[in-house]
């Protein structure tokens, strides 16, 4: 799996997850995800566990590799696991690793089962209540949009800084080479900006 | 119509020796734009693309004015902006969703609310520009070309009135060249566009040149780019670096 | 050159295209420097190498839009998505042990902004700039300890006494000058490169 | 020289109803390429990108080989990088430096210890491309034109001894690209360049046609040429999207 994969991507199709709405999505993302959290019961965890397992690979109808957590979280949960085993106690640490894993993967169903467009409309329609405090429902959206895609683009554009040095025979990029990707990474979003702008997206509404 | 009065724009940088400077990157430029079909030409670095972005108000006229269908872009900026659509010639940076069917819907939400009629409209644009087959790809992965094409279609499907489109054949093949001229020529509104492609300014009203931040040519198409061409080839001779 | 996007920096309600796709793009920056591995953890606490954003966005975006960035992330990762260090997400963040540290964010790059945007009007010279850039950086972190460390003392269920909060926090805080003499390096380069960032000149 | 052994290149991906598909992106492409000047032209998404990105291993052949010199880029990566340089289209991807000077000292490292001695050289090679005046500037701040120059030239700074250059001239103003084309000329290395600016593959000692991922036509520039913009003018009639 790739590492700009890591939120997962839209793709169209007609699984159960698909034809859920958004609510019932995040619903689920709350409930097994974040919920077990603070009942902090180790069994309830390892059982949330599996099912968001289950809503991802069923539900959503993703292939099993879609599970894969990638490096960073595996080597964070193993720390914290690690820790809490010698100085709280093993419960904590699984009740911990099992909420961050359901998190990951029901974030990934969000992800891949809702298009951006329900997805705007959806964070829009929550954001309307403020409307009268001065709040733009449609703006905010487009944000929170801009963020989630920026993303797997910033990802990218690691591998990206990092071709571009290989092409000129520079082997060993390393820290370096974090500068290019911020830089890009301002000037993308000053274009995008003149780009919104230009289209008339980001006015108020 | 679209108005420069004296239009100029000066940047702030820093030196080579990390002293702040103003650089003049236009200067004094008056002219009135009424022809439906209107090319800039001229050299790399002359202006082009500042004079362009002049017109929606990306960049303001640090001295002098413009004026778009009697509007100021730098007061009245989203009153320009509605009746404006830019092409940026870079289209990484100018599409924001995922894929392309995304990049279409988002410039229709202000006008469809509903969402499906949005999507079909949204697919029925793609089909149009020959792209229905990358409608759902990453933009990511999408050929340079094709990125291009996805960018300038979401601009035309806002509707503008005016439409500027800043060196919009670099990165297409040959048909679809010819394609996007043709639908040029058939676009209602007003279109100022900047190009390397002569073949593409000669299909034009009126062409300006600009050089060095001046607007030095202003005519018809045979008449401005032969002198371009005779200019430029010249240029190519002199010692490597020797203008500007 | 006056871009559009100058007009309102400082006021909430007017922000531009450029502005929200700033705040956009440096909280997704944030987000993924979070996914980096903590080299260490101190208790429940893990090195954040996103802590070299937190400090970077005051210094590049100034006090209003570098608030609104770390809010978007916080809001997008209470909200459930797998944003904060180690992929984890939700509420808790706020109950955890560094929960007084990510409140702290928020009072800091709002400091730290409104420093940077009153040093740099004047226009510093670029060596002068990397100076005053890190001092708006270390104003940043220490803000965000001193929010840490009465977390730490007063939690609920942590209680700590001064000494061990304090004893708790020191580990992050040599390193977290590190990241604020990256961060002021990376924000000359970007200032540099887009000059337009630089706050308005004193008049 | 450059071999290419029925290499083929797939991707997976989704198609519009969501089920993973593997796409055939480039198919069972056997050439070799002894000649100096070689142009690859083709509609967008034909894949000449993806043909060229095999050289250097940037992408890599999921059948079939490719060899470089007799190495296999896909195995011995570094070894072929270090012979071939590669220009990619968009030059905002290729500059990882703030300011030209400093990108063309970053390509210098390897070959130049001494930092004098190599900012020295640096300005020289900025000069050879008549970029001395913006060596200082912020390469953000550079016209498309400027970057496509300074991404080339820190290519050839390497000192490679192929050069792939992918659309080299989709920038440049009718000076810059007569300039270019001389300096491709005068080249000692091997050059292998995609473009769709017919009158560069024209100079071409070689012209390849690339059509839906098959190399569909090899020869000499006037055929290639001739037979591209024939089909290319039937496409443009066809409805659109009707292709592919
Ligand atoms: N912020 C800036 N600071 C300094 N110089 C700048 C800045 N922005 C633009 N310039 C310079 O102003 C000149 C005009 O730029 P512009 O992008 O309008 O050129 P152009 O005619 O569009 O060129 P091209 O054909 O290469 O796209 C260029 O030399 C450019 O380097
Ligand atoms: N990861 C991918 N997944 C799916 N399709 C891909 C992927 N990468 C490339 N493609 C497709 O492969 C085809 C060839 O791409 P390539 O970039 O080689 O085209 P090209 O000939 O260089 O086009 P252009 O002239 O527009 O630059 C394109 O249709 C592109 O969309
Ligand atoms: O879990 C999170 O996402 C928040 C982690 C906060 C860690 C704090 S920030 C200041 C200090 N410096 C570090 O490196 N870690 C702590
Ligand atoms: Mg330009
Ligand atoms: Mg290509």
């Amino acid at each position: 799996m790739r590492l700009e994969n890591y939120l997962g991507a839209y793709r169209a199709g007609d699984s159960l997850m698909h034809r859920a709405p958004v609510v019932v999505k995040y619903l689920l993302l709350v409930v097994l995800g974040v919920v077990p959290f603070f009942a902090g019961r180790w069994p309830v965890s390892a059982a949330t566990l599996v099912l968001s397992a289950l809503v991802l690979v069923v539900g959503a109808r993703r292939s099993p590799r879609e599970l894969d957590p990638m490096l960073g979280v595996l080597v964070m949960s193993a720390l914290i696991l690690v820790y809490d085993s010698f100085f709280l106690s093993w419960r904590n640490g699984v009740v911990f690793v099992c909420g961050t894993l359901s998190c990951l993967w029901l974030a990934r169903v969000l992800t891949c089962t809702t298009p951006a467009s329900v997805l705007m409309d959806a964070i829009a329609s929550l954001a309307r209540p403020f409307k009268p405090l001065g709040a733009s429902p449609e703006r905010f959206a487009l944000t929170i949009n801009i963020m989630w895609n920026s993303i797997p683009g910033l990802l990218l554009s690691v591998r990206q800084v990092r071709d571009a040095a290989r092409a000129r025979g520079i082997e060993r990029a390393g820290w370096r080479f974090v500068a290019p990707v911020i830089v890009g990474a301002v000037g993308r979003a000053l274009e995008m900006g003149e780009a919104l702008q230009a289209r008339g997206l980001a006015d108020n509404d | 119509m679209i108005e420069y009065r004296q239009a100029g724009v000066e940047v702030d940088g820093y030196d080579l020796d990390g002293r702040a400077v103003t650089t003049r990157i236009l200067r004094d430029v008056t002219l009135s734009l009424p022809q439906r079909r209107i090319a800039v030409i001229g050299a790399n670095g002359s202006g082009k693309s500042t004079l362009l972005k002049l017109v929606n108000g990306l960049i303001r006229a640090t001295s002098g004015q413009v004026l778009v269908e009697g509007l100021d872009p730098a007061r009245e900026g989203r009153a320009v902006r509605r009746r404006v659509g830019h092409v940026f010639t870079d289209p990484a940076a100018q599409l924001v969703m995922a894929t392309p069917l995304e990049e279409i819907e988002l410039s229709l939400r202000a006008s469809i609310r509903n969402r499906v009629e949005r999507q079909r409209r949204a697919l029925e644009v793609l089909a149009s520009h020959g792209l229905e087959h990358v409608a759902n790809r990453s933009v990511h992965t999408l050929s340079g070309g094709e990125r291009q094409l996805v960018a300038l279609a979401a601009v035309l499907a806002v509707g503008p009135s005016i439409v500027i489109a800043d060196e919009p054949t670099t990165l297409l093949d040959l048909r679809n060249r010819i394609i996007l001229g043709r639908a040029f020529d058939g676009l209602d509104q007003q279109l100022v566009c900047s190009t390397h492609d002569l073949e593409l300014a000669a299909r034009m009203d009126r062409v300006l040149l600009v050089d060095a931040g001046r607007v030095m040519g202003d005519g018809s198409p045979q008449e401005i780019i032969a002198r371009y061409r005779e200019q430029m080839a010249v240029r190519a001779d002199e010692p490597a670096g020797g203008r500007r | 050159m006056i871009t559009e996007d100058e007009k309102n920096t400082a006021s909430r309600s007017g922000l531009t295209a450029s502005d929200l796709a700033l705040i956009a793009v440096f909280a997704a920056l944030i987000a993924v420097f979070a996914l980096i591995p903590a080299v260490f953890t101190v208790g429940a606490v893990p090195f954040a190498f996103h802590m070299i954003i937190i400090v970077l966005a005051p210094l590049v975006l100034g006090a209003w839009r570098s608030v609104c960035s770390v809010l978007l992330y916080l809001l997008v990762g209470v909200a459930g998505l797998p944003v904060f260090s180690g992929g984890r997400s939700g509420p808790s963040i706020f109950v955890s042990a560094s929960g007084g540290y990510v409140i702290g964010w928020v009072v800091a790059v709002l400091v730290a902004g409104a420093l940077r945007t009153a040093l740099l009007r004047r226009r510093p010279r670029k060596g002068l700039l990397a100076v005053w850039l890190t001092v708006a950086g270390v104003v940043c972190v220490v803000i965000t300890h001193l929010f840490g460390v009465a977390w730490f003392m007063v939690a609920p269920n942590l209680h700590m006494g001064l000494g061990a909060a304090l004893l708790t926090t020191a580990p992050f805080f040599p390193l977290d000058l590190l990241k604020v003499v990256i961060a002021a390096l990376l924000a000359v380069a970007v200032l540099s490169a887009f000059p337009r960032l630089m706050p308005a000149r004193k008049a």
